[in-house]
């Protein structure tokens, strides 16, 4: 029992981190048809702003700004001038095989520019552990994890239902074209997305390379994982991509110890398949209209 | 005379919208049904729905006398069943004479016999006819995408015919196409008409639709609100109303 | 018939290259044993790569699973022919088991969205490599599967690299020719139309999830085929090559090739092949500018390095 | 048109056949500098490059002086091989690497069979034992490690029961096979056998299975940081068995990247950079300076290998690789003549490597040697 609980606390936090990927995923699905294959770069990128600006002499708080904005300003919106753009109107293969390109080319840069070895990255807590019960133990880190996602992803929620730009957004992310015509401005809204998309990037980054460490690999799993998430939460639906997120990363663990190590990256698979047979919008997705 | 086509109840909603609701009609062996209607009245949706390209929320769809509502646009088409559609839509990238092979190949011998077969399924000489009958003779071998939009919207109609479907649905068949073009689309279309091809055509263009059609129903709001001839129609109280109170 | 010539002429040429022609008393040396092995892996990859653009040039789909099937062609030859299964029927086995993997999971993914059968075969392409590593009494796991013999033909065995290489050559131009037919036959129409405009082509009876089925099928049996010849080629085979980042890497060579163009996968799988060749004094940097490299293709020229070469073919003949 | 670049792009390429003759002696480095194993390969890469420095300042081997060419195998087997073929083509006078155990596996029939010596960092076992005499180690197979590791759990820590952590690669897997027969042999019973993925970031199921197995010790076989991780996650967890390991678990890196967490740790030290032997604290103080990095025994390991054929080379008297296999296998190499080889070294005739190695613990974030272990045959 002690141990289901453990694994539990354990897989949410992990899993809280694959949601903040996975949710930008699905904001760029929704309002420029983009399926990101970078995301996982996305998220291990920032580290290294972080880390490159420490090297400059700027203070860790300072550097995790510093790597936000960068993130902002180049995974966003350099993002989606200079690489979705020319690609908007030409269909959705041109865009994917772009962003596999993209990825490789952050994941080689930071190896070839930076290191190909594992770096160090400063964490905001303290290294302590907390007992909750006799067995089952936190770390600060993770509980710190746990609360900068929830904060960000209730934040997220709030300004997408609750302020006016938030609302003009998911018009955009429905129907582009209605909204034109209502007179949102679509275009801004589509930037903002992308924004978003990498400051929740630039996020997941810094709470994640503390406690796994910052490497020019890291992408590969966590973007195949936070793809899964999203597929199985629904990936048109921004609460489907959190409830995806938390559910893989509990699901791997419950996997690993009650099933099999070496294959515990199959079962959020399997469940992927699943839902695409039984479920194809996803857990909470919305359905769509049958077309053809 | 028996029907060919019919439609019972037929609604689709989208989300708590309805666009079609409950309309009935029969579409009678040989004749050219025109479905006028404003903007928005459900048209397109009620094509869409008799032919699977959306699935009607209620309502029942037969051919023949056999129930076919739900199935898939290719196997309709299989059963007979040819449109075109609102939009252009041939193939940009295939010449003139491929865009009309295309039209005609799934109606041919086996698929497996198609593979191994002629590489033009045998609908050469049938491609080369309908080219002539349509006036595209001379643009066989160019390029879809390089014609101009009214030659396109006659090769988009010839297409319907190259499967000899025995019922054909045009959506907007005269829109955008100019007034000499048009005269001789109506021509063609009667000509074939003539020799036992049904229609149901939606069109704007009410000179085109007077002068081709042999009786009309009225969508408006997702309803039938008239159905009568062609002059019939045009004194019906309801459609001034219809037309006008918009 | 000129297109035959032009095949027969380019086949000839293709035969000679790695062929040392200084008894013929041409100054011409031939390759050395890697060129001749380069040029053999570049055929292999291209018969893969034949199948990406079938599905993803001419049927509009995504597949992210290619490298997997090729995996599945490759154990399937590597373990038969360590019971003493022959070749032949190895090769055969590998597209027939490729094919019906492929209608299985196309099935059902392609009764939905577009993209699903993307998302499909990335699970199916780790699933399998997870497989290759961890059924280590069948797939040799980590460690792989060593000294794979190469296949006897009439008594003639192909362990000479030139030999072999003569004897992929042979199957490449078969299963070139397989395609071109087939893409010249109505299905190829069909798969045109389909991924032009399927909602105009299902209205015209063609059963869009059936040719789209058939064409990933089709395409995933060219996967399996190719690594059944890339088994007994490198001799050795282990789960790397064969796991989702090459998969990755093929779809890239299809578009950098031109997708959708008959000579697309040749040309993308031998700028993949060559390209750390030619960039060798850049060492890992090549990766980096073979990426840049498809990005900023796909930016200006769509078309790929064949559609870009036809229009400058075209501006140049006014 | 198209056919004479085509061309063009062969020649460039150099797949040509026909020789360029060379004034240097080139030995092509075939080694894992992209994919997983890229860390391991930007290690080998600087030390080796140390050492031709080094050596082609001091007037090169036979007067000639050596020049390293380096070729990527994306820590793929595949590539590895073809990697092979094209350095052999070469007809060098050896090869250098690969690291991993899985591509060295798949090359080396083809160095043998060209009778090229080929100088890797592989250590898993069965790649001596294959009959091949022309490839010789850097750093003590999984074959001589295990047995060492397996009479420290039996003798030091007194262990009936053990736990295996392994990392599911070539490396990890035959570390495990390994030592899983050793333990087998000494009656210690394994009681949990888990496997790991590389580049793993969530260890928490694993140390569960760990804690839940409740042996008398726990044997860590994983990279640099999975290593890092899986020590957080158990400290974290209140692991409180004895961590053992090999090398890399009492490594500088690990140490680094887990901090407290790694305290505590014991085990079985190969050769590294901490090892108390002045010349090699002196080679990582060159590294660090050279390459603002700390080097591990992946450096050490590329660092001796150039002197390993010097050395071969002097013995044989001329740069052939045939006699440089020959000169190598019963050759014991001493730091007083030859210093860049750190610390005295033997290559038996299967061409395993024997030297002396250390058991240590790490205490305040420290590699402490506890105990010197003498070489295997004197």
């Amino acid at each position: 029992m002690t141990d289901l609980l453990q694994l539990l606390i354990a897989g949410l936090a992990t899993g809280a981190i694959y949601a903040l990927a996975a949710i930008g995923f699905t904001l760029l699905w929704q309002t420029s048809q983009t399926i990101n294959f970078a995301q996982g770069e996305f998220v291990m990128v920032p580290a290294f702003f972080a880390l490159i600006a420490m090297k400059l002499g700027i203070p860790y708080v300072a550097a995790l700004v510093v790597a936000i904005l960068m993130s902002m300003l180049l995974l966003g919106a350099a993002f989606r001038y200079a690489v979705v753009g020319p690609l908007l109107n030409r269909g959705v293969l041109p865009l994917v095989i772009s962003t596999i390109a993209l990825g490789i080319i952050l994941k080689e840069s930071v190896k070839d520019i930076y290191s190909a070895e594992a770096q160090v990255f400063p964490t905001l807590l303290p290294d302590r552990n907390v007992t909750l019960l006799p067995g089952v133990t936190i770390s600060l880190a993770q509980i710190g994890v746990l609360v900068v996602a929830l904060i960000t992803i209730g934040g997220l929620q709030w300004f997408l239902a609750g302020t006016r730009t938030g609302r003009q957004m998911q018009a955009t992310a429905q129907n582009p074209t209605v909204a034109r015509i209502l007179g949102v401005p679509v275009e801004r809204m589509i930037l903002y997305t992308f924004l978003i998309n990498a400051g929740l990037a630039a996020m997941a980054s810094i709470l994640v390379s503390p406690i796994y460490l910052a490497k020019f690999s890291n992408g590969e799993t966590l973007g195949l994982i936070a793809f899964v998430a999203a597929i199985v939460g629904g990936f048109n639906q921004v609460r489907g991509a959190i409830a995806g997120g938390l559910l893989v990363g509990v699901l791997d663990n419950l996997a690993a110890a009650y099933v099999s190590t070496a294959y515990r990256q199959a079962i959020p698979l399997i469940l992927l398949v699943l839902v695409i047979l039984f479920r194809p919008q996803g857990l909470l997705g919305r359905k769509e209209e049958r077309a053809v | 005379m028996t029907a060919r086509l019919e439609v019972r109840d037929l609604s689709k909603a989208f989300g708590g919208v309805a666009a079609v609701q409950g309309v009935s009609f029969d579409v009678r062996d040989g004749e050219i049904l025109g479905v006028i209607g404003p903007n928005g009245s459900g048209k397109s949706t009620l094509f869409n729905c008799i032919l699977g390209q959306l699935l009607p929320s209620a309502g029942t769809v037969a051919l023949d006398g056999s129930d076919v509502t739900g199935l898939r646009p290719s196997t309709l088409n299989r059963l007979g069943v040819s449109r075109t559609f609102q939009l252009l839509q041939v193939f940009p990238r295939l010449t003139v004479r491929e865009n009309l092979i295309l039209a005609g190949q799934e109606h041919r011998g086996s698929r497996l016999g198609r593979l191994f077969g002629a590489r033009d399924a045998g609908l050469g000489p049938e491609a080369d006819r309908m080219l002539e009958f349509f006036r595209l003779g001379a643009l066989a071998h160019e390029q879809a995408g390089s014609l101009s939009y009214g030659q396109q919207k006659l090769l988009d109609a010839a297409m319907a015919f190259m499967s000899g479907s025995r019922l054909v649905l045009l959506d907007e068949p005269a829109g955008g196409v100019n007034p000499t073009m048009l005269a001789g689309l109506r021509d063609r279309l009667a000509e074939i008409n003539r020799v036992g091809a049904t229609f149901v055509v939606i069109e704007h263009n009410m000179e085109f639709v007077m002068s081709l059609c042999t009786r009309l129903i009225v969508l408006a709001e997702g309803r039938i609100i008239a159905e009568g001839s062609p002059a019939e129609v045009r004194t019906n109280a309801a459609v001034i109303e219809a037309y006008l109170g918009h | 018939m000129r297109t035959f010539l032009i095949a027969l002429a380019l086949l000839v040429v293709l035969a000679l290259v790695p062929a040392d022609l200084t008894g013929l008393g041409l100054p011409y040396p031939g390759l050395k044993r890697y060129g001749t092995y380069i040029l053999t892996l570049w055929l292999v990859t291209a018969i893969a790569a034949m199948g990406v653009n079938l599905i993803v040039g001419y049927a509009g789909q995504e597949t992210l699973a290619q490298a997997a099937f090729v995996g599945i062609g490759a154990y399937l030859t590597a373990i038969a022919g360590k019971h003493g299964v022959p070749f032949g029927i190895s090769f055969a086995a590998s597209g027939l088991l490729t094919f019906v993997i492929g209608i299985a999971l196309g099935f059902p993914a392609l009764r939905v969205q577009k993209h699903y059968l993307a998302f499909v075969t990335l699970a199916f392409s780790v699933l399998c490599w997870l497989v290759f590593r961890n059924e280590t009494a069948i797939t040799g796991g980590v460690m792989g599967l060593r000294d794979i013999e190469r296949p006897i033909l009439f008594g003639l065995k192909l362990r000479n690299a030139q030999t072999f290489y003569w004897f992929v050559l042979a199957i490449t131009a078969v299963m070139t020719f397989v395609l071109w037919w087939i893409v010249q036959s109505p299905w190829g129409r069909a798969f045109t139309a389909l991924r032009e405009n399927p909602l105009r082509a299902e209205s015209l009876g063609v059963d869009v999830r059936l040719y789209t089925l058939l064409a990933f099928a089709l395409g995933c049996a060219y996967g399996g085929m190719a690594g059944s010849l890339y088994a007994p080629l490198v001799e050795f085979i282990d789960p790397s090559p064969f796991a989702l980042g090459p998969s990755l890497l093929f779809m890239l060579m299809v578009v950098i090739g031109g997708s959708g163009t008959f000579a697309g996968p040749f040309v993308g799988a031998g700028v993949a092949v060559l390209l750390p060749e030619w960039l060798r004094a850049w060492e890992t940097w090549y990766l980096l500018i073979y990426a840049a490299l498809v990005m900023i293709m796909m930016a200006l020229f769509p078309g790929g390095i064949v559609g870009l070469a036809r229009v400058s073919v075209r501006k140049r003949q006014p | 048109m198209g056919l004479k670049w085509a061309f063009a792009g062969l020649a460039a390429a150099g797949l040509w056949a026909g020789t360029a003759a060379a004034q240097d002696i080139v030995i092509p480095n075939i080694i894992e500098l992209s994919g997983g194993g890229a860390t391991v390969g930007a290690m080998w890469k600087n030390g080796s490059s140390m050492a031709v420095e080094e050596i082609n300042a001091a007037g090169g081997i036979l007067g000639r002086k050596i020049k390293l060419e380096f070729v990527d195998t994306a820590s793929d087997p595949g590539k590895a091989r073809a990697a092979m073929q094209r350095a052999l083509d070469d007809k060098p006078v050896a090869v250098f690497g690969p690291i991993y155990s899985g591509s060295v596996s798949a090359t080396l029939k083809m160095t043998a069979e060209a009778e090229v010596p080929q100088i890797m960092g592989g250590e898993a076992g069965p790649l001596t034992a294959q009959g091949s005499k022309y490839i010789f180690r850097t750093s003590f197979g999984q074959n001589v490690s295990m047995p060492k590791i397996a009479n420290y759990l039996r003798d030091g820590i007194k262990a009936k029961s053990v736990a295996v952590v392994f990392v599911n690669n070539d490396f990890g897997k035959g570390g495990r096979d390994a030592i899983v027969k050793e333990l087998g042999a000494r009656d210690i019973k394994v009681v949990a056998d888990v496997s790991t993925e590389a580049g793993q970031a969530d260890f928490a199921a694993d140390v569960i299975k760990v804690k839940g197995a409740n042996a008398d010790a726990v044997f860590v076989y994983l990279n640099e940081e999975e290593s890092a991780r899986f020590l957080r996650e158990a400290k974290k967890q209140g692991l409180n068995k004895p961590l053992i390991g090999e090398t890399t678990l009492l490594g500088q890196k690990v140490i680094e990247l887990a901090g407290d967490a790694a305290n505590g740790v014991k085990g079985h030290v190969g050769l590294t950079v901490d090892a108390p032997v002045p010349a090699i604290q002196e080679f990582g103080r060159k590294y660090e300076a050279k390459y603002k990095s700390k080097p591990d025994h992946n450096g050490v390991k590329g660092y001796i290998a150039p002197y390993m054929i010097k050395a071969a080379a002097e013995k044989a008297g001329k740069l052939d690789g045939k006699a440089i296999a020959a000169a190598l296998h019963g050759l014991t190499i001493t730091p007083d003549k030859v210093p860049g080889i750190l610390i005295e070294a033997t290559w038996d005739e299967s061409g395993e490597i024997d030297r002396i190695s250390f058991l240590g613990e790490v205490k305040d974030g420290k590699q402490v040697i506890t105990e010197t272990l003498p070489k295997l045959k004197k």
